[in-house]
């Protein structure tokens, strides 16, 4: 703890005298965690060191090329060694290493003691938006971009958040310790949120581990790190930090609504119902690579709209959806989208952009397919 | 095994020729076939340095488009799939067909000029490691012309995005950078061969000049990490078209495994591409400042230490991929210590200069420029290997201004300053100084309007890799792009400057640097297509 | 031995003096630094990797 | 030393021609791998040419060599060569082998909950490790149904190639004392061990896809083992064909008693290929 507080301490005398230039988003965010703090100190540290080693380095360059030009006279010497410089100039990088590689250490070791979480948080990148799952709580969603198409392509005027602005952000508690657990269901991610301290690569198949305890309320803001196909820049994270007491309450309406929507499967739904939750769902997790017109973006993407294949074959248009193809960018969804979800955008995309084969999928059914 | 082994280096001096004669006495062929069939290192040297110039336009070309996407926030011009065709191929081609292609041409060139040979060791060899490049790079282009269009995941290519998720080209891609990794490892083989079997008599490794030395070292890279790169991208290939599972958990594979294989290679690369660039600032820094290297043995010891150093860092570039914590400290610790013998390096340039006596041609001044930017970018590497650190910096436009600055006004400047430096030796000509030295300031300010605002940038939460951005980035951007662009353009007067050097200019003296003690200044200027096919009278110099 | 130690040393840190590296070129024989040489690599490695596992503890 | 000594060729079309051969080849794959058919063609067209440019490079070396253009130190530069692309080939070996260890060490385990990243294990709840690996993580993989005794095949294979370089060393010790004879026969027995080399190893790639469920597609082991023994394999078969065509020059009478070196490279690759089948037949096959 107390070398947490002398390294907060010098982080913030090095930081004063520039503070005007170097906040205000022309350098490393302090952050709101103590971690981010740690490593906003760290990178002040070694950033002085360079400073200083600079200043001496390009000092003596500049006095030289100045002090020995020929066109002021200089004649050339002709010593060419001296081991104890060299020594010396070797020593002293060494050390200043060594001082550097301590608190660094220090640092790397807390970033990785993930240990005595207060609760767990599966986050999984998928192309192109983040899943949240708070564990053990069945409380689940997407959070995927929420800036309107016309500002990127330029017909409207962009708003404040452009780009870092999501439909359901991720609410954390302030005060807790919360552990994030990061994978991905088809390429790299990497989740970040630069005054939370973590960046963590989401890797398919395999889980990482990190951790947040947030000292501020607040709305926190980053986006994908990782270069994951097409849309890599559209896929921000939004982080909201409330008091714990609120986010209890949050987590307590979550579920009960979570609750409701698993009531749906008992009832027959009707097309008109299925097609209007179908679309809603399309358009948020489809639409990306079949395109909000059915389109597809062929090779990669198949085309959905006017598909024979896929208006004949409904049994393996069902088993498609819920258990993706091997080898190919479709992932499963089995446990990204509930059964109502899943029913609902398969009978959207079989009836959709002229695809009129009349058929509605049941959630019930769909339910006891997963349940196989 | 033993007896069998190749000879020791040291007992490679003269030999008495008993048979044979150096040239025989058929008809050189002309015009384009001349090029295509020569075994000349002159010629291959310049085809090298030609195609490294193409590519540079072309990989430069593909950096406009980025840029002028990224002038401003929105999507204006390109859609993202291209932006990242863009940004891949922009990788792609600049490292392997512009850098690369560059040194090796230099060596072509210089390596027999400056150890006193008649040739490369394997003339033959030569020409085929370089036609190999041209076929390499017309298989890479031709994948924009493929359904899915070109490799849009970075050069780093990294599994399952270049798998299971990449475009059909990317096999292609695949057998291109195969042809590219033979070419490179067949080039270093014939570029160790020369330096030691075909010194001159008397010429002691610790003679050579540091040119030579560092592509020796260079070479050694070479050799040991293509085939690593064969090795991976060989496996990405059975990935995508034979249902393996190298590189998927589903099988019992992992994708950082292609991380690790691929950085094992990539690493040493990033030397590859500088360890040439401080040979040739070693040898045209004590040109101009009339003055030894300073501490020429400890600059040799240093670029081993670098050499061998860069073989035990390699999952610095992985700090971010969940690696475990000893792992994620012994590669901080050992990319701390690689600033060491870097430092050395740069603080025997800067004794050099002291107490010299200096003068400002081209090839100084972009020496000159390397040692200063170079070290800024060694600086970002420092605050990179600080592994808690790097947890905010990884994949961010601070690691574009970090290699950047190593890359452009390190590699970039170096071979600019080579070519400044030989083309007398090459064409007989000085090149048009008065050109040269516009073309050196517009490329300074260029260059660090383009890459230094990058760090703010990429320190205030701008990812690389991405096609529209966040308002409070836009300002970089523009800065960026303005510079960007200013750094592109300037790039024309290089051309005029060779190609008005090459017509004529002011004649060169086979001394054509003052400063110039290395032996490719004994021979006249032009370099006559055939030299020392008797092995000069080398006299060790007082180091 | 010793001096082939202590030179293989100096390149490690990347320091030498010009006579004591006037006298490893002189004596001729690659081998000897050459295994010298990947030996201390491979001593760095552990040693590094010794200070790794002791700070991760 | 009038003239110099050291050989420069004026000028030759074989490389060129080789490196479009090679393209042909890389192109042709690759549309074979992704269009299909046409590219076959061309991919043979790339092979042939390849196989006629090096036999008419290697014609022109040979002829050169025996007419006497070459000194020692071409000699030295030819031994460097080979040398350092023995080198190579070596680190190309490396790359598979760090696989191999890279799985076995660290991702089987973590995916089976063990070690710094066992945590992954959540998301194969029914996952366990082990090497062979019969059960991938994923059940729609189909792994092996077994795999092979090493002392069965396997080791027939070792004893074999590590005879054929003895037999080889025979050979060489044939020519440098001059008794051409001797070294033919022991050349031909080694051409004729690495012959059954491939076979066998033919056989068992039969046997791994109809008996054993070792496929390229069975997960992790197979993929390692088709990788590991299939690309040494392909060094088998190279390696035969050049011992071949040294086969053909001593029979024709080339190569005298201390100057002989395409023997000695031809030995040098064998040799390296011999090693490396120690080393599957240690990390692939026993352990």
């Amino acid at each position: 703890m107390r070398m947490r507080l002398v390294r907060t301490a010098v982080g913030m005398a090095l930081t004063g005298p520039f503070e005007v230039v170097l906040a205000n988003g022309w350098n490393m965010p302090v952050g709101v965690t103590d971690l981010s703090r740690d490593i906003h100190t760290l990178h002040m540290v070694i950033f002085w060191i360079c400073v200083v080693i600079g200043i001496v380095v390009f000092g003596a360059i500049f006095y030289s090329l100045f002090r020995y030009r020929r066109s002021r006279g200089a004649k050339a010497s002709h010593f060419h060694e001296h081991t104890t410089v060299e020594v010396i100039w070797t020593v002293i990088p060494l050390l200043i290493l060594v001082a550097m590689a301590i608190p660094a250490t220090a640092t790397l070791r807390d970033m990785y003691d993930a240990s005595e979480a207060d609760m767990d948080v599966l986050i999984t990148g998928q192309q192109w938006r983040w899943r949240y799952e708070y564990r053990g709580e069945d409380v689940a969603f997407i959070s995927s971009l929420a800036t309107p198409r016309e500002q990127i392509e330029g017909q409207a005027a962009k708003g404040e958040h452009y780009l870092r602005e999501v439909d359901q952000p991720l609410v954390l508690p302030v005060d807790r310790k919360v552990r994030l657990l990061m994978t991905s269901d088809d390429v790299i991610h990497s989740w970040w949120v630069p005054d939370l301290g973590v960046k963590q690569d989401a890797m398919p198949g395999y889980i990482n581990e990190n951790w947040v305890r947030i000292n501020e309320p607040g709305t926190y803001r980053g986006q994908c790190a990782e270069l994951c196909g097409r849309d890599h820049a559209f896929m921000p994270v939004v982080v909201e930090a409330v008091e714990p007491e609120q986010f209890d309450s949050w987590l307590a309406e979550r579920k009960a609504a979570a609750a409701e929507a698993a009531m749906g499967l008992d009832r027959e739904w009707g097309l008109d119902e299925l097609m209007e939750r179908g679309e809603q769902v399309y358009g948020t997790i489809c639409a990306s690579c079949h395109q909000p017109d059915g389109g597809g973006s062929p090779p990669t993407f198949p085309a959905l709209a006017g598909n024979q294949a896929l208006m004949d074959d409904r049994e393996r248009h069902i088993e498609t959806v819920i258990n993706g193809v091997s080898g190919a960018p479709m992932p499963a969804f089995r446990n990204t989208l509930d059964p109502v979800e899943i029913a609902a955008v398969i009978t959207y995309e079989r009836n959709a952009w002229g695809n009129e084969t009349g058929d509605s999928v049941q959630p019930s059914a769909i339910a006891e397919r997963i349940a196989d | 095994m033993a007896s069998h082994l190749p000879p020791k280096s040291t007992t490679q001096h003269s030999q008495p020729a008993t048979a044979g004669v150096a040239s025989q006495a058929h008809a050189t062929p002309r015009g384009i076939k001349r090029w295509l069939l020569t075994t000349n290192h002159k010629e291959i040297g310049t085809l090298y340095l030609v195609l490294s110039l193409t590519m540079f336009f072309v990989g430069g070309l593909f950096a406009m488009v980025i840029r002028a996407e990224l002038f401003q926030p929105g999507l204006q011009l390109v859609e993202p799939e291209f932006f990242n065709q863009m940004t891949t191929m922009h990788g792609l081609i600049m490292i392997f067909g512009a850098v690369m292609p560059a040194f090796v041409g230099l060596a072509n060139w210089m390596v027999p000029l400056q150890v006193g040979a008649p040739d490369m060791a394997l003339p033959r060899l030569n020409n085929f490691s370089f036609w190999l490049l041209p076929v390499a790079f017309t298989l890479l282009l031709s994948t924009f012309f493929m359904p899915g269009g070109a490799p849009n995941f970075g050069w780093t290519s990294y599994a399952p995005l270049s798998t299971t998720y990449s475009p059909p080209s990317t096999t292609f891609f695949i057998f291109s950078l195969h042809l590219a990794g033979i070419s490179s490892i067949l080039g270093a083989i014939n570029i160790i061969a020369t330096i030691l079997n075909l010194r001159a008599p008397g010429m002691r490794l610790m003679d050579m000049p540091l040119f030579v030395w560092t592509w020796l070292i260079t070479a050694f890279l070479l050799i040991a990490v293509m085939p690593i790169l064969a090795g991976v991208i060989t496996m990405m290939l059975l990935d995508i078209n034979f249902g393996t599972s190298f590189f998927s958990a589903a099988g019992g594979g992992d994708p950082v495994l292609f991380q690790h294989l691929f950085w094992f290679f990539g690493h040493p690369e990033v030397y590859i591409m500088i360890l040439p660039a401080f040979g040739i600032v070693s040898v045209i820094i004590p040109t101009f400042a009339r003055k030894p290297l300073f501490g020429y043995a400890s600059m040799v010891y240093a670029t081993a230490s670098i050499a061998i150093l860069s073989f035990l860092v390699w999952a610095h570039h992985m700090f971010t991929v969940g690696l475990p914590l000893v792992a994620e400290l012994f590669f901080m610790y050992s990319t701390m210590l690689i600033a060491v013998p870097t430092g050395v390096k740069v603080f025997n340039w800067v004794t050099t200069l002291f107490r010299g006596s200096i003068t400002f041609e081209p090839p100084m001044l972009f020496a000159l420029a390397f040692v200063v930017l170079f070290t800024i970018g060694g600086f970002s590497g420092l605050m990179l290997a600080i592994s808690p650190a790097d947890f905010q910096y990884h994949d961010t436009y601070f690691v574009v201004a970090h290699f950047h600055y190593v890359l452009v006004p390190g590699a970039v400047f170096a071979i600019m300053a080579g070519v400044y430096y030989w083309l007398p030796k090459w064409t007989g000509h000085y090149p048009n100084l008065r050109l040269g030295q516009w073309h050196f300031w517009l490329s300074v300010i260029g260059v660090n309007l383009t890459f230094f605002p990058m760090h703010f940038a990429g320190l205030a939460g701008m990812p690389r890799r991405i096609p529209d951005y966040a308002l409070q980035f836009a300002d970089f951007n523009m800065v960026t792009s303005l510079g960007a662009f200013m750094f592109g353009a300037s790039q024309l007067l290089f051309v005029a400057v060779i190609v008005m050097c090459i017509r004529g200019g002011e004649k060169a003296p086979a001394k054509a640097w003052e400063g110039g003690e290395d032996l490719e200044w004994t021979v006249p200027s032009p370099a006559p297509l055939h030299t020392f096919e008797t092995p000069p009278d080398f006299q060790p110099r007082q180091h | 031995m010793w001096n082939v130690i202590k030179s293989v040393l100096a390149a490690f840190f990347g320091v030498q003096k010009e006579s004591r590296r006037r006298e490893d070129f002189t004596s001729g024989r690659v081998m000897p630094f050459i295994i010298a040489g990947v030996l201390m690599a491979l001593v760095l490695v552990v040693l590094i990797a010794v200070v790794a596992s002791l700070a991760a503890r | 030393m009038s003239g110099g000594s050291y050989y420069v060729p004026v000028s030759s079309k074989w490389p060129v021609l080789a490196s479009l051969a090679m393209g042909a080849i890389m192109a042709g794959a690759g549309t074979l791998l992704v269009f299909g058919r046409a590219g076959v063609p061309v991919m043979v067209i790339g092979l042939l040419a390849v196989l006629a440019v090096m036999t008419l490079w290697f014609r022109d070396v040979i002829h050169e060599s025996r007419s006497g253009l070459y000194d020692a130190r071409m000699d030295r530069s030819f031994r460097w060569g080979m040398g350092w692309f023995i080198f190579s080939e070596v680190m190309f070996f490396a790359a598979f082998f760090g696989t191999l260890f890279y799985v076995r060490t660290f991702a089987l385990p973590w995916l089976d909950g063990e070690g710094a990243k066992g945590v992954a294990a959540l998301l194969w709840p029914d996952f366990t490790a082990s090497w062979p690996l019969l059960e991938p993580p994923d059940k729609a993989i189909q792994g092996p149904h077994e795999t092979f005794s090493p002392w069965h095949l396997p080791l027939v294979n070792t004893l074999i190639l590590v005879s054929s370089s003895i037999t080889l060393t025979v050979a060489h010790e044939g020519l440098k004392e001059g008794y051409r004879t001797t070294a033919r026969h022991w050349l031909t027995g080694t051409v004729l061990l690495g012959t059954c080399f491939i076979a066998i190893q033919g056989f068992e790639y039969h046997e791994a896809y109809t008996h054993y469920g070792i496929t390229l597609q069975a997960g992790i082991y197979g993929a390692t083992f088709f990788l590991m023994t299939g690309f040494h394999g392909l060094h088998v078969i190279i390696g035969t064909i050049i011992l071949i065509s040294i086969l053909g020059r001593v029979i024709r009478g080339h190569f005298s008693r201390d100057d002989h070196f395409a023997f000695e490279a031809a030995a040098w690759y064998w040799h390296f290929v011999d090693v490396v089948w120690i080393g599957l037949f240690t990390f692939v096959y026993v352990f």
